[in-house]
This record gives C-alpha cells, structure tokens and sequence, in this order.
C-alpha cells in the first residue's frame, strides 16, 4: 500500500531550533523527518556561512569571548615557548668555542673544498657543489613565489583590472631622474661584479641577481614603466626564466647523475683563483642571478602596473 | 701622542653618529605626523652613517677596506635623501590631513588653516 | 644560568625570534603579521649565523692556499642562512601579494573586519 | 650501480622540469605534459616500491660527486615505495578527476600556470618521501607550502584569497618552528644528515647532555609538522580552505599535501630522534591526545555543518587526528595503522571531494544539503562515487576504511588498559559519529527530492554533461579503495618490512 503521500514541502521554511535532541534524532530515525530540521546550527544567516575561524560550535558563545578566549591561549603560547627558548639556548654549546664536531664534516669541506670543487669561496662551493640539491630547490621557491604572484596580482585582461585601483607615476620628478641616471650604471656593474665572482669573493648568483634587479627596479621607478619595459619585456621575462631554470635543473641533473653512478664528469675544475675556474658553479651563478633579478624585477612590476 | 689625536677625532666623530641616530629614534617616536617623523629619521641615515664611517675610517687608517666603508657611506648619503624625497611626495599627494598639521603665519601669530 | 653570559647572540636571536612570533599571533593587521613574521625568520637566521662563528677565525675565504680547519669560521651555517634568506623573501612577496587582493576586496586589512565582511557577504565558492 | 636507482632522483628532476616547461607552454599542452609527467612518476615509484621490495633493503643515493655527511642524499626503501607511489597515484587521479573544473573555474591565460604549481607539488612530495637530509626536508617543505598556497588563490571567485591568506599564516608559523628545531639539531649534533643526526642524538640521549635543548628540539620539530599537517588545535584552517578551492586542489591538498608533513615526521621520528627515547615517547604522548580530541570535534563540528565542502573538510580533520593517534600508539602496530590510514584516506578523500563537487553541479551548482536531495539521482555515477567512499570512511567492511579501524584496535590493545579503553572508545564514538553524518548524507543524495518546480516535467533532470576524467578518477579511486578493502594484508605487509628497515 503505497505511503500516504507527504504533503509537498514548499521551500524548506529556515529550520527551527527543535528543542530536545532526542526528539529530532526519533523522528529522523522514523525517517518521516525533514532532514533539513535536524539540530542544525541556527537560520543560514548567522552561522550558516561561518567562514570565521568560529567554529559552529562556538557560534552560540557571545562575540567577544572567542577573542579573549585567543588572546589568553595565544599569551600563554608565546610565554611558554620564550621560556623553552631561553632555556635551550642556556643549554647550547657555548657561543664561538670550537664545536667538537668541527672536526668530521666542516674540516673536509674546508681543507678539501677549493680541491675538489675549484671555488675559494668555500661557501659558494658548499652551496653550488656539495649541497647543491638545496640551492636547486631554493631556485624553485623563487619560481613558485614569481608564479604564485604572476596568479594572483596579473590583471592585463579588462574585467579584471580593479577599478579603483589609482596607479601613480612618480616617473617625472626631477630630483629622482638625475640621482638613477648617476647610480644606476654603478649597481649594474657592482651586480654583474658581485655576479661573476660568486666563487671567488662573497655573493653569488642569489645576490648579484637582487642588485641588477633592484637596478632595473630604479630605471622602472625613474624612467616609467615603458622604458624598463623594453629592458625587460614579458617575452624576455618568460625565456629568461625558462632557459636559466632550464640549464640549472639538467646542468645539476649532469653532475648529479654522472656523480651518483661513478661516471666522469666533462665539468674541469679550472686552476682556483681566476675568473673561469670552478667547474659548473660560474655558469650557474650566472643562471640563478638572471633568474632572481628577472623575478625581482617582475614581482615589483605585478605590485606596480599589475601587467607586463 | 699621534694614537690620542687620533682616538679623539675617531671618538668625536662617532659621538655625532650616535646622537644623531639617538635622535632620530626619539623623533620617530615622539612626533606625531608622518612628515615630521620623517624629517627626523632622514637626519640618521645620512649624518649618522656618514659620521660613524668617517670615525671608523680615521680610527682604522686609511686603506682599501676603510676606502669601500667610505664609498658605500657616501651612496647612502647620496641616496637616502632621495627616497626621503620620494616618499615625503607620495604622503604629499595621497594624505589627507596636511592641513591639520601646517601653521600659517598670519600677521604675527601663526594659524591653522579651519 | 651562566652558560647564558657566553651564547648572549644566540639568546638574542631567539628573542627576536619570540617578538616575531607574538607579532604575529597578536596583531590583527595583515602587513604586521607579514612584519612579525619577517622578524621571526630573521631571528632564525641570526642564530644559525651566530652558531657558525669561532673566535679569532676568518671568513671562509681561502688566502693564498691556506687550507687549514683553524683559520676558518664553520662555513656551513652561513649557506643555510643563504638559502634560507631565498624562502623568507619569496614568501613575503606571496604574502603582500595576498594583501593586495584582500584590500581590493574588503577595503581594510584588519583580518576581523575582512571575517566580518565575509560572512554578511555570505560567499562560499 | 643498477639504473633503477637513479629512479628517486629522476622522479624530482622530471617534476622540477615540467614545472619550468609548463609555465610557458599553451594551456591543452602544458595539461599534457603534466599528466605525461605525473604517469612517468607513477611508473619510477612502482619500479622502487618493486625494486626494494624484491631486493628486501634500502638503497642510498648521493647526489653529486661527494660521499654521505658532506652531499645531499636520496634514500629509498619500501614504505618511501610505498609512500611515493601512493603520491603519485594521488595526485595522477585527482589531476585527471577536476580536469574539467580547472577549466572552468580558472581563467585560460593562468591554467599553465596551474599545471607548473601541480608538478612542484609532486616535486616537493617526491623529495619529501626520498629526502634523507633534514634542511632539504625545510626547503621541499617550502615549495610545498607555497604552491599549495598557489593552487589555493588560483581560483579568482570567491573568499580563495582570505582562505589563502589564514593558510599561509598558519602555515609560515609550523614551518619558522621547523627551521628552528633543524637549526637546533645542527647545533647540537653538527650534522644534517638524518642518520647521522640520529646516531649523534643518541649518544647524547646515553651522555644525557644537551638534555634540554635535544627535548626542546623533538618538540619544536613535532609542533612545527602538527601545525603543518592540520592536527586538532590547528585545523581551522580546513574548512576554508578545502571548502573554496577547486575539487582538484581540495583533493590535492586534503589528500597528499598534509600526509607529506606527517610522512616527514614519521621519518624523523624514526630516523632522527628515536621512536623510543624518553623525549620522543612524550611527544607522541601529546599528539596522541590532540588525536583524540581531533577526532571527537572533527566529528561533532562535521555533522554541524549544513554545508557539503565544509564536512567533508572537517572530517578530513578528524582523519588526520586518527593518523596521529596511530603514531601516538607508537611500536610497530601502530605506525602500521597510521600509514594504513594514510593511504587509505588520501584515496577516500579527493574522491569525496570530485564526486561531492559533481553532485554539488549538477543539482544546481549549491552545496547545500537541502539542494543536494536526489542529487544522485540526477548523476548516478557520482552519487555511486560518493557512497562508496562515504562508506568507506565510515568503515563499512570490503572497503579501506574497515581495516583502518583493525589496525587501531590491534595497535590500542598493546597498551594499558587506560589507553586502550580510550582508543576504543574513540573509534566507536566516531564510527558512529562517521555514520551519522555521511550516512545522512547518502540518503539525502538518494532521497528523490519532489520539487514543486519540477512536478510537471520528468521526475529527475539526469545530468547530460559527460566528465571522462571524473569517470576514470573515480574507477581508479573506487578500485584502489575496494582493493585496499578486500587484501589489506598485501598494504599492511609492505608497510610492516618498509618499517623494519626504516630507522
């Protein structure tokens, strides 16, 4: 016999508040039950779409307690932990004795690093030899920061430009025009100086590659955006990137392979102390430096006319 | 005797660094406008570097290193005005409240604009 | 509490280090959470900077063939700190990025105000 | 030295390398070269998971020219077998399942752009399941965060960038304590390598100086990975994150991206600070608390929520709170039981998440229950999609999560009594709580809804729209899950000798 036929439910009036729990799961078990009138949280409006860090359950406590509630947990964690970290430090080995372990990892890289891997710089050699599966990946969360800023702040189509976004241009100013023109030629140099010697005085790829780019940023604040945008277009941005990335990852990918499988690397080493020496470390300080200038100079871009 | 002549220019010098930069921390904090903090911590990047580089530089004689400290102090006395400048524009141009904090001398006394 | 006299950069580095922390737990504006955690990564970086350091040694820099462990500061904890630096940058361009947005969106950077506004804007995709 | 060997080396170098072509290939190509990419991994992992397996022991690879303590190192043994297969296999369906969301939802000059941060999401996981070098470890951990950060805020409508922003914030906080607690295990021990780092712990644990440093360094490193991997006080976070993001990103980041955190846990703890010393053990102690409270709440503040993303949300919250009960049980049994429940839930979950969001679709694109009656009616395969895996988180036998909860009793009645009854009664609280609410939500989908706007026309409006990807996807989850299901052994077996030579 077929079921009574429910009375149609026209829209689901906003779900009262059924007073008893015991009730509403009976009635859902008989399962005659709207289950739209289960105890939900209140009408859609106040909790429904609580997307705050107030979970449903605390949605009935009065607003100002959550945030007392925060402050006191979060007081009571930054004390804790200032205590611990005071309390480790007291207990660390002291501050510049010679460490007992200086003796197994750090002694080899110094007194065999410029043998093996050509660069006086040792630091430079730890970075771009020993441990180069680190700065391979540190390379990428450069890349992964440009994309993720590249997503988020690039509006060249129409809809998406903000409307009320006021772009200022300080490019005419007198004052700034003179200064870049004298200091600009200055950090290009310093930068490709710094660049180049990576293996052999402190600095390297990462740092040389900030200089030229706040270089470039300079001639983009001075000089307007068109003018740097010839420097730098979008399409010299995007082969730049690639290339250099490119080169570093199979350039590294060679020396890993070949090591790991005991095979002899083509890379030379060079005579240590003039320019071309060092092996791969040269050619891929030259890599990461165009690469983290061009992302320099692009994420100001993205924050300053939020288009190539 | 050289040694003393020597320690006192180096220890003069360095006395005008501190307390320029002394003084551009108490203006940071005591003034209340975003231009007139700014004109007092504009007063420590050039005054105060460029004085504790030259006390540096005569304490430790004069080669290549003292030659570099000189070099990058006079880029920052070279460029910090001008990002001072740029920045005290921008306030120009986009802040709203000027006329609360600009007098004009009117006759004798000096206003506020109402 | 001796050992306390001796690693004091060490001790302050990790005081700059809680400062960040609370900064961020404490303030509701976004760009002073990007700042506390700004502070925070830079206390990490002192303190493995200053682990390295061995006194009265150079930087590692090799002078004239002088390959000898006593002569040189531990170069490992500064090609940490180099590759650390790298992180912290490109996540604060990530970070003010996001802030941008969200001023576009909400017209206010205080994180309270931007939950309240989202929730009586009642968006969920 | 075998080929296969390189496979683990190879697996990061292909990821890292398509991210860089993806980003400037056209939109169809570079979507090709991903999946290509995601299959070749797919492929290397087996080839290890088999390799190490028949071989019965773990192989080391060194990057570079340069012996152990000096060059980074790749170590690959079953469970990172186990571990990287299941990865890839993750994120290989889940990509192929949302395929026809990505397109929708994110504009086509940004959708390269998504497929470069899909394959730096693999690269991180790959590196994170081989790595045998803790600062590699932080920096992996890095890439993960941010891409997974970028997939987040890919998709413009929305609140995807408030969601992000609490993402990132919470997220900067587990990892700045990480890289703490390495830089504290260099300055104690002077070494990076996880070996080796762990023989230096232990003399120092036997010596017992540095005593409070090395406790304070296992805490950090466990608090930092908690907070990352979204454990009980930490999860806030999920909801509005899983519940704004594309399926494919929800499926990703709940599915693969918190278990990559847990995954380098395990292996520190493992590894690094000894599963047994008396620092670990009170470790595990609190994350075993946290565990059950994650799962009571994550189950109550589930069934709270009226809105179909946000539960599922929550309930991954309470899964992840059962895998650190697990490892909170400790000794062999219950670490098998929490990467058993790993795996099983990084399979459950992108599923429930693709067919929640087809249902959601195609019963006029809300994900509220009251719109969602009779949505499966409306698409049948992924109402069948849905239940499956809504069963098997409720733990239905012949699916992956009955035997999730085997495990648990086994590993809980090694203990005391106290523990014991409270792990017991954990489970059955939430089994039930599980039933509850995605019962309920089976039979919402199923109840045919009689809508007075539809009474005249047909009955049900069945959903024309063909998804190949989401059909495969679900094939391939269903299988996986059933299987799982079925020969529990096979996981649970692989899992047991991956542990025996994981320290």
């Amino acid at each position: 016999m077929k079921k009574a036929k429910k009375a149609p439910k026209t829209q689901p009036e906003t779900a009262k508040v059924s007073g008893t729990a015991a009730s509403s799961i009976k009635k859902w078990l008989d399962f005659d039950l709207d289950i739209d009138s289960l105890p939900v949280p209140p009408p859609r409006e106040s909790a429904e779409d609580d997307g705050g860090d107030e979970t449903p359950l605390l949605s009935r406590i009065p607003k100002s307690a959550p945030r007392f509630v925060y402050t006191a947990l979060a007081a009571i964690c930054s004390i804790v932990l200032t205590a611990t970290l005071i309390l480790t430090v007291e207990g660390m080995p002291r501050y510049g004795e010679d460490q007992d372990y200086m003796d197994t990892v750090t002694y080899e890289y110094i007194t065999h690093g410029m043998e093996y891997t050509g660069a006086v710089n040792i630091v430079a050699g730890i970075i771009l030899e020993y441990r180069a599966f680190d700065t391979l990946g540190e390379s990428f969360v450069l890349f992964c920061a440009v994309t993720c800023v590249l997503v988020l702040l690039r509006a060249d189509s129409a809809d998406s430009m903000p409307e009320d976004v006021v772009f200022r241009d300080l490019s005419h100013d007198a004052i700034l025009r003179r200064t870049v023109l004298a200091i600009v030629p200055l950090v290009f140099m310093f930068g490709v100086y710094v660049l180049l010697n990576g293996h052999l005085s402190p600095g390297g790829g990462f740092s040389g590659g900030a200089v030229i780019g706040a270089g470039l940023v300079m001639v983009s604040v001075a000089y307007g955006g068109d003018v740097s945008g010839r420097i730098v277009s979008e399409r010299v941005f995007k082969i730049v990137t690639t290339c250099a990335l490119s080169f570093y990852c199979l350039g590294k990918s060679y020396t890993f392979f070949t090591g790991a499988n005991g095979l002899h690397s083509i890379v030379g080493n060079g005579t240590p102390g003039n320019i071309l020496s060092a092996g791969l470390i040269l050619p891929l300080n030259v890599a990461v430096g165009m690469v983290v200038a061009c992302t320099v100079y692009g994420i100001y871009r993205m924050f300053d006319k939020r288009s190539f | 005797m050289a040694a003393w002549v020597r320690f006192g220019f180096s220890a003069f010098f360095a006395v005008i660094g501190v307390f320029a930069f002394i003084s551009a921390a108490v203006g940071a904090f005591r003034l209340d406008y975003v231009l007139s903090r700014m004109h007092a911590t504009a007063l420590a990047d050039t005054v105060g570097i460029g004085a504790i580089a030259v006390s540096a530089s005569i304490a430790a004689g004069v080669d290549f290193v003292t030659l570099k400290l000189l070099f990058s102090a006079a880029a920052m006395v070279l460029t910090s005005p001008v990002s001072t400048h740029m920045l005290a524009e921008l306030e120009y141009r986009t802040g709203d409240e000027l006329y609360k904090h600009v007098k004009f001398k009117v006759g004798k006394k000096w206003e506020r604009l109402k | 509490m001796g050992n306390l006299l001796y690693n004091y950069e060490e001790a302050v580095a990790l005081i700059l280090f809680s400062i960040g922390f609370m900064t961020l737990l404490f303030h509701k504006n976004l760009l002073r959470k990007l700042i506390g955690m700004n502070i925070m990564d830079s206390g990490v970086y002192l303190f493995l900077a200053s682990m390295g350091y061995i006194y009265g040694r150079r930087a590692p820099i090799v002078e004239n063939g002088d390959v000898s462990a006593e002569h040189y500061v531990n170069p490992v904890p500064a090609s940490l700190v180099l590759t650390g630096i790298v992180v912290s940058v490109s996540v604060t361009a990530v970070m003010l990025s996001l802030a941008v947005r969200l001023y576009e969106r909400y017209h206010t950077l205080n994180l309270d105000e931007i939950y309240a506004a989202a929730r009586t804007r009642r968006e969920h995709r | 030295m075998e080929f296969i060997r390189n496979f683990p080396f190879f697996s990061v170098a292909v990821f890292l390398f398509s991210a860089v072509i993806c980003s400037v290939l056209k939109p169809r190509a570079a979507r090709i070269w991903t999946v290509a990419a995601e299959t070749a991994v797919l492929a290397f992992s087996a080839c290890v998971l088999y390799y190490t397996w028949s071989t019965g022991e773990f192989f080391r690879y060194n990057m570079g020219h340069f012996d152990a303590p000096w060059s980074n190192q790749l170590r690959a043994g079953v469970l990172e077998g186990v571990a990287a297969t299941g990865f890839s296999l993750i994120l290989l369906l889940s990509h192929i399942g949302g395929m026809r969301y990505v397109n929708a939802d994110i504009e086509n000059k940004k959708q390269s752009a998504y497929c470069t941060l899909l394959n730096l999401i693999g690269a991180a996981l790959m590196a994170l399941a081989y790595t045998n070098d803790l600062f590699t470890g932080y920096v992996f951990l890095e890439i993960m965060t941010l891409s997974s950060c970028g997939i987040l805020m890919i998709r413009r409508a929305g609140r995807t960038a408030l969601a992000a922003t609490r993402y990132m914030v919470i997220n900067l906080l587990g990892s700045g304590l990480f890289l703490l607690g390495t830089c504290l295990f260099y300055g104690i021990t002077g070494h990076l390598l996880m070996e080796y780092i762990g023989a230096g712990v232990a003399t120092l644990d036997a010596t017992g100086d540095y005593a409070v440093p090395l406790t304070v360094t296992i805490g950090l490193v466990c608090a930092g990975l908690a907070i990352k991997a979204g454990l009980f006080p930490f999860h806030t976070w999920m909801p509005d994150t899983y519940g704004t993001a594309t399926p494919t990103s929800s499926a990703v980041l709940s599915g693969i991206v918190s278990k990559g955190y847990i995954f380098l846990l395990v292996k520190i703890m493992y590894r690094v600070a000894g599963v047994n010393t008396e620092a670990m053990t009170a470790a595990r102690h609190i994350l075993y608390v946290f565990g059950i409270l994650g799962i009571i709440l994550g189950s109550v503040w589930a069934m709270r929520s009226a809105y179909l993303n946000r539960m599922i949300a929550f309930s991954s919250a309470a899964q992840i709170g059962y895998i650190f009960v697990g490892i909170g049980l400790g000794g062999t049994a219950g670490f098998t039981a929490a990467l058993f429940q790993l795996i099983a839930h990084g399979l459950t979950k992108p599923l429930l998440f693709l067919s929640g969001a087809r249902l959601a679709e195609s019963s006029g694109d809300s994900q509220y229950f009251a719109d969602l009656q009779g949505a499966a009616h409306r698409n049948r395969a992924a109402g069948a999609a849905f239940t499956v895996a809504a069963l098997s988180m409720v733990g239905i036998p012949l699916l992956a999560g009955f035997p999730v909860k085997l495990y648990f009793a086994i590993a809980s009645v090694q203990h005391g009594i106290l523990v014991d009854a409270v792990t017991l009664l954990t489970l059955a609280v939430s089994t039930l709580l599980n039933a509850l609410y995605f019962i309920r939500t089976a039979i919402r989908i199923y109840t045919p809804s009689v809508r007075p706007a539809e009474k005249n026309e047909s009955q049900v409006v069945i959903d024309k729209k063909s998804d190949p990807g989401l059909a495969v996807a679900a094939v391939g989850f269903a299988l996986a899950i059933v299987s799982l299901g079925v020969f529990p052994g096979s996981l649970s077996s692989l899992i047991t000798t991956g542990l025996s030579m994981f320290a």
